[in-house]
């Protein structure tokens, strides 16, 4: 068997981790086994964000998708769960929809992957780790750079050796308020779709809401 | 660390990750240890300083007449428990759930300076990471609860959910006060930044960050669900909350998680606000216990930064403790409305303020003359021309 | 699965609540299912075996339905069956937390109807007695009641204190718990000597404990926050289910036996001094701390508090009964023979026990055992209002609610 | 005020179903028709003089001598009495009101005594009617829900009955 | 092939969460499941976005998108919380009015 280097060992490990969670979502039959296999499909992605050196990325992944998205998923879960342990049933036909679908796109997406040239071949990336401290050429991208950007500064990055700031059009100022409002306007509509239709006799609105985390059924 | 083991191996560049295996195992192994021993060293001081307040001794049997080993007896007693699945329960996911929340509480130790040089890994997003692992821990609560296919369970993970989701957000605005303050997420760099005197302390920085301790303490308490926000456990209403059906082993676990979870954020609360290992006053620097004053002067240094981060530890932890002991327990919306209508509101505030604050008296209040960059955009374009974090 | 099962046979024993309406109807209109929860037998703050089935839509209690009779003993067929003496320790039985009160009132029944007369030693050692029991019995209902909201350390000083009281009662009787001590013409035993300055002693410590006990709940803001304006009882309909005791004068109606009672049980209370506890314009009887503005009269803040204002009231009256025994010469009567015949009558009476007004009832057809006996529980009447305080309120304010109406499952099903 | 100027108002209002009971009693008393116990119990309540909120309680004595040779020279026919204590807290007075029942509906043993509720009078009657009924065996007709309230739903008999027979088991559990 | 890591590896994690996403989409019925099959295939794309954006996979030369990669998937992230909150939202009113979380029950289009 060939060696790894320190990357690759912990490449395959996270690797077989985010696409053991995402199989554990697609053959698990009960809704909340999926979610757990989500969390352990993007916790692994997260995983492969920091090995790539994109820790802040890393972090976000963690924090937005595990902490928040997945756990508003196991909250809609129980909300809407009428039998405690919902089970989901797959029609054979459906399953074959699925192949029929899957086979050939995995096929073009494998094709594309490899068609991509710089990879065939690349220097043993052992010095990578060890030049990667002090490298300028692989100088990690640092949340300064990120939150710059975001501001509407960004370094032109077409050669890495004269670092300047470029003002305006390059930045991402109005992508980023226009996410945010984007942000703004979900959380009204969101709050709005999810009232309760027949306000309860609760006295305060806030209790009201909480009356709203009603669990399953008892049937 | 993983040069000196390679080249002591021996390794070949093919083969060096081994070393880092190693390296890596080793670290887990000591913070493990850590962990478990602030476990067991908090869960001995709940039941001592609960009997104080009490009125009572606590643990006198068990290792002499304080009790040390009173959690050695706990634990023992817990082992050998037996511990019970309910024919009711999702097997599976209700043999996860204690893991699943144990161990991101956990992973958070990894990112935690424990002094300037000693920690696990330093990443240059510490705080953020550690915030979002903590964020983690109520997954494997809702798990539990859910799984246990109990009403009563249901209902306290049903509490917790949004109990901790809700408090994640001010939490997460107060602990990025000093990060503003010290324009960056490292936490090394945040803990350098309040070198010096206790008035360096970001507590002390200025009126903002203080009210932001405060939240950040409420925060923390109501993210860890202890008492008295423990809610999806609290025993007078939902018979034990999301662990009813939990019993023996794996109620050990979720237990661990808990005073480990105490342990982490009086740890992150101490290294945003309270100087991290920076003593009150700056004795190491007197004494000259500085890395450029040799290896052993260093590890002193060290050394003494670490005690005094762990004793800070200690006394946010037993802030909580006693504070479990004294207070009675909110109702479930006054949790959520103490968080959305006065928490959230007064952090943005403080948030600003502090903002502002720094931008026009960078100095903090209590330290004028006080060297400094110029204003904030200038040092950061600097840094960043030179494109590392500052 | 095999606890809804259990669920479903549970609940189809319950008429007011039938399990059509609990999934399917709520389907058209509520977003979130319903949930039948079983509260108890076995339960943390149910404080005994009461069940409570709420039927409740997440947090929020639709409708709450407690069942008893999980103790019932059915007492008043053994007092048909037993001389009137030894129906005394079934007293005990009956509100365990206040043996001795419960003891009195029988004691009191049965002397009513044969026409007896303490002495005046003993009236006055009954005094002591009776409401140093009625201290332990509040200690018990306030520190329970702060282990219901969710603060340990309350209970652990009102179990401190009522240690206490239990060692003077033993130091009496020898025993901690059922007493059996007061007795139909008179007392079991006097007092042994030395007696009464350890109870002095008892007060003169225990004084400043309430201030803890005030700091600790009564003016704890987030006890306020839960007890305040939470399952509030008007006087009427405190009145028409019965209540009484603290859950009466909790929701602002002036009554208590002491003053306004039986005559033949108020003269054992003549030329004492006490203030009934109630609030009169905004506050209760001095010392105590202000009203909270947040507390609606009949609240749960209200009842709990009017058993903490007794507890300073009935510590004035063991003080004059001290004073009053030790001025008080003679012997403190002899109880009646075991056997001894009843002239033929019916008498109720009623006194204040802590819970509440507990009545006993005897029928005599003239021999020594009695026709028939009746216990009008307090306790029984003060559930009863347990629905009524429940609609709408949240899961959380259920042991809230229980704790504040502070039943003795014991005197409950008798 | 005391029973005669009761008793005087009564019998103005309901004449024949109210008549005097014993007034020199330890507790006096007055006894009332049994079909005519709901609107007593309603004026008593409401009428100005009277006022009487409370209902304390309803007790149900069971006149019934099992002892064949006692029984000769008893001192009463078989026979049930319901007693009522009510106390009016405004006016501080008390009464004890009675109503004589025969043991069995038409003398057909089993069939259990019926009387109107007063649980629409004083809420507090909902339960103790519903004890009456359990421990004594008395029916109360338009009680909103006549169950066991003490023993369990399927228990068979009514305890504090005389001739009552403790079942040999309950549910496989040995009882006597 | 297994070492040393190239972003090509990256791209092949990517198309498995892709390809399990769409399988998941097709398969199941019930909205959160589907919610889920979404969240994999928005992270197959942030796996690319983060690959070709990394310093450390490109030795030697610059990544091709050295900062926009890393942006972007910071976009797709905020963009995909923002979607779970409003579909779960959605979810609930579906429930609330069909009684049922399975998207083929819910087939009348007024609302």
């Amino acid at each position: 068997m060939m060696g790894f280097d320190a990357m690759a060992i912990f490449f395959w490990l996270f690797a077989v981790v985010a696409c053991a969670g995402a199989l554990i979502v697609v053959v698990s039959r009960n809704i909340v086994r999926a979610a757990v296999g989500l969390i352990v499909s993007l916790f692994g992605v997260a995983l492969l964000f920091f090995l790539a050196g994109a820790e802040f990325l890393g972090a976000m992944q963690l924090m937005i998708y595990v902490g928040g998205t997945v756990v508003l998923l196991a909250f809609g879960v129980m909300l809407t769960a009428r039998t405690l342990f919902l089970r989901m049933s797959t029609t054979a036909d459906q399953w074959l929809v699925a192949i029929l679908l899957a086979l050939p796109l995995t096929v073009i997406l494998i094709q594309a992957a490899l068609s991509y040239s710089p990879f065939h071949g690349g220097q043993p990336s052992i010095e990578r780790t060890a030049e990667k401290s002090s490298a300028t050429s692989v100088r990690p991208i640092t949340i300064t750079e990120l939150g710059m950007a975001l501001l509407g500064f960004r370094e032109n990055g077409q050669n890495s050796e004269a670092v300047t700031l470029f003002r305006g059009n390059q930045g991402y100022l109005l992508p980023f308020e226009l996410i945010s409002v984007h942000l703004l306007v979900v959380l009204i509509g969101a709050a709005y779709l999810a009232r309760r239709g027949v306000p309860k006799t609760m006295a305060s609105s806030d209790a009201a809401s909480v009356s709203d985390l009603g669990p399953g059924s008892t049937d | 660390m993983v040069r000196l083991l390679s080249d002591w191996l021996t390794l070949t560049p093919k083969y060096e990750w081994v070393a880092y295996v190693a390296v890596g195992l080793f670290q887990a192994a000591i913070l493990l240890a850590l962990v478990m021993t602030a476990v067991a060293v908090a869960t001995w001081a709940e039941r001592k300083i609960a009997g104080r307040i009490q009125d009572r001794l606590g643990p006198t049997r068990v290792g002499g007449r304080f009790g040390w080993l009173q959690p050695v007896a706990d634990g023992l007693k817990l082992l050998t428990k037996e511990d019970l699945i309910p024919a009711s329960a999702d097997s599976i996911l209700f043999r996860l759930a204690p893991y699943l929340s144990f161990a991101p509480v956990f992973a958070v130790f990894l990112a935690l300076p424990f002094s300037e040089g000693w920690v696990a890994h330093r990443l240059n997003t510490a705080a953020f990471f550690i915030l979002a692992v903590l964020g983690l821990e109520v997954f494997g609560i809702i798990l539990g609860g859910y799984a246990s296919g109990s009403k009563w369970a249901l209902l306290g993970a049903m509490r917790e959910a949004a109990q901790v989701v809700s408090y994640e957000v001010p939490l997460a605005f107060s602990a990025m006060l000093p990060v503003v303050l010290a324009g960056t997420l490292d936490l090394v760099a945040i803990g350098e930044a309040q070198k010096g005197w206790f008035w360096n302390w970001f507590v002390f920085h200025d009126p903002f960050t203080f009210i932001a301790f405060w939240i950040y303490v409420t925060c923390a308490v109501a993210g860890t669900n202890r008492a008295p926000f423990d809610l999806a456990e609290a025993e007078s209403e939902l018979v034990a909350g999301f662990h009813t059906e939990y019993s023996g082993f794996r109620w050990s676990v979720f237990y661990m998680g808990e005073y480990a979870a105490m342990a982490a954020v009086s740890g992150l609360g101490v290294v945003l606000f309270l100087g991290g290992w920076n003593g009150p006053i700056p004795l190491a620097d007197w004494l000259g216990l500085t890395p450029e004053a040799g290896a052993i002067a260093g590890f002193v240094g060290q050394l003494v930064g670490s005690i005094n981060f762990v004793l800070k530890c200690i006394i946010g932890v037993v802030f909580m403790i006693s504070l479990r002991w004294t207070l009675p327990r909110p109702r479930i919306d006054q949790v959520m409305s103490m968080c959305w209508k006065y928490c959230f509101p007064l952090v943005t505030i403080a948030f600003l303020g502090a903002t502002l604050w720094t931008l026009f008296l960078p100095d903090g209040l209590l330290n004028w003359g006080h060297p400094k960059a110029a204003t904030r955009e200038a040092s950061v374009v600097a840094c960043f021309a030179e494109g590392q974090a500052p | 699965m095999a606890e809804e099962e259990l669920q479903k046979t549970l609940m189809n024993s319950i008429p007011s609540i039938n399990p059509e309406d609990i999934s399917v109807g709520s389907e058209s209109e509520v977003r979130t299912e319903e949930l039948l929860i079983n509260m108890g037998p076995q339960h943390p703050s149910t404080h005994g075996v009461l069940r409570v089935v709420l039927r409740t839509d997440g947090e929020l209690v639709l409708e709450a339905t407690p069942h008893i009779g999980y103790l019932h003993r059915c007492a008043e067929k053994i007092g048909e069956h037993v001389t009137p003496r030894q129906w005394i320790p079934y007293t005990d039985r009956m509100d365990y937390l206040a043996g001795m009160n419960m003891n009195l009132g029988w004691a009191l029944t049965v002397e009513k109807l044969l026409g007896l007369q303490v002495s005046e030693k003993a009236r006055h050692l009954r005094v002591l007695i009776v409401e140093l029991g009625r201290i332990a019995s509040h200690l018990v209902a306030a520190g329970t009641y702060g282990l219901d909201l969710g603060s340990f350390t309350p209970f652990v000083y009102c179990f401190r204190e009522r240690e206490k009281i239990l060692n003077l009662f033993e130091a009496v009787c020898g025993a901690r718990l059922t007493y059996s001590y007061i007795t139909i013409g008179g007392l079991m035993a006097d007092l042994p000597p030395g007696w009464l300055d350890q109870c002095e002693a008892f007060l003169d410590e225990f004084e400043p404990v309430v201030d803890d006990l005030h700091a600790l709940l009564s003016v704890n803001h987030i006890f306020v926050k839960r007890t305040a304006g939470v399952g509030v009882l008007s006087p009427e309909l405190a009145i028409a289910y019965g209540c009484t005791g603290p859950v009466l004068r909790g929701s602002g109606v002036d009554w208590d036996l002491r003053r306004d009672g039986d005559p033949f049980y108020t003269k054992m209370y003549q030329d004492y001094q006490f203030e009934v506890a109630v609030v009169r314009d905004g506050r209760y009887p001095q010392p105590s701390p202000a009203v909270p503005l947040e507390a609606v009269r009949g609240d749960c803040w209200h009842r709990f508090f009017v058993r903490m204002v007794e507890v300073v009231q009935s510590m004035r009256l063991v003080r004059q009964a001290i004073e009053k025994y030790r001025r008080a010469d003679g012997d403190i009567g002899q109880p009646i023979k075991l056997n001894q015949k009843l002239p033929a009558g019916e008498v109720y009476l009623e006194t204040e026990c802590p819970k509440g007004q507990m009545g006993f009832m005897i029928v005599s057809l003239g021999d020594a055992i009695p026709w028939r006996v009746r216990a009008r529980s307090s306790s029984f009447c003060n559930l009863s209002v347990l629905p009524e305080l429940c609609r709408g309120c949240l899961v959380a304010d259920v042991p809230a609610i229980v704790g504040s109406l502070d039943i003795v499952l014991g005197e409950v099903d008798r | 005020m005391n029973i005669e100027e009761i008793f005087q108002q009564l019998s103005e209002r309901f004449g024949e179903a109210v008549r005097p009971g014993n007034f020199a009693a330890l507790d006096p008393w007055i006894e009332v028709n049994a079909d005519a116990i709901g609107e007593v119990c309603r004026f008593l309540r409401d009428s100005p003089s009277m006022r009487f909120e409370m209902l304390n309680c309803i007790t149900a004595v069971d006149y019934l001598e099992v002892d064949s040779k006692k029984a000769a020279k008893a001192s009463f026919v078989p026979h049930m009495e319901l007693l009522y204590h009510l106390s009016s807290i405004s006016l501080r007075h008390r009464l004890v009101i009675k109503v004589m029942l025969p043991r069995w509906r038409g003398e057909v043993p089993g069939q259990l005594p019926q009387v109107p509720t007063v649980s629409h009078v004083w809420r507090t009657a909902e339960w103790h009617e519903r004890e009456v009924y359990d421990l004594s065996g008395i029916e109360f007709v338009g009680h909103p829900d006549m169950r066991r309230i003490l023993c369990p739903e399927d228990w068979v008999g009514h305890p504090l009955r005389k001739d009552y027979q403790m079942p040999e088991e309950y549910h496989g559990i040995r009882a006597r | 092939m297994f070492s040393p890591i190239s972003p090509i590896h990256y791209l092949f994690v990517g198309i498995v969460l892709f390809v399990t996403g769409l399988i998941c989409l097709v398969t199941k019925r019930n909205i959160i499941a589907i919610l889920i099959g979404v969240e994999l295939i928005l992270n197959a794309a942030n796996i690319n976005l983060v690959a070709f954006s990394s310093p450390v996979l490109f030795t030697g030369q610059v990544a091709p998108l050295r900062l926009d990669g890393q942006i972007f998937a910071l976009f797709v992230m905020i963009l995909a919380a923002a979607e779970a909150a409003v579909a779960l939202a959605i979810a609930l009113h579906f429930y609330s009015r069909f009684g049922t979380v399975d998207v083929d029950r819910g087939d009348s289009l007024k609302g």
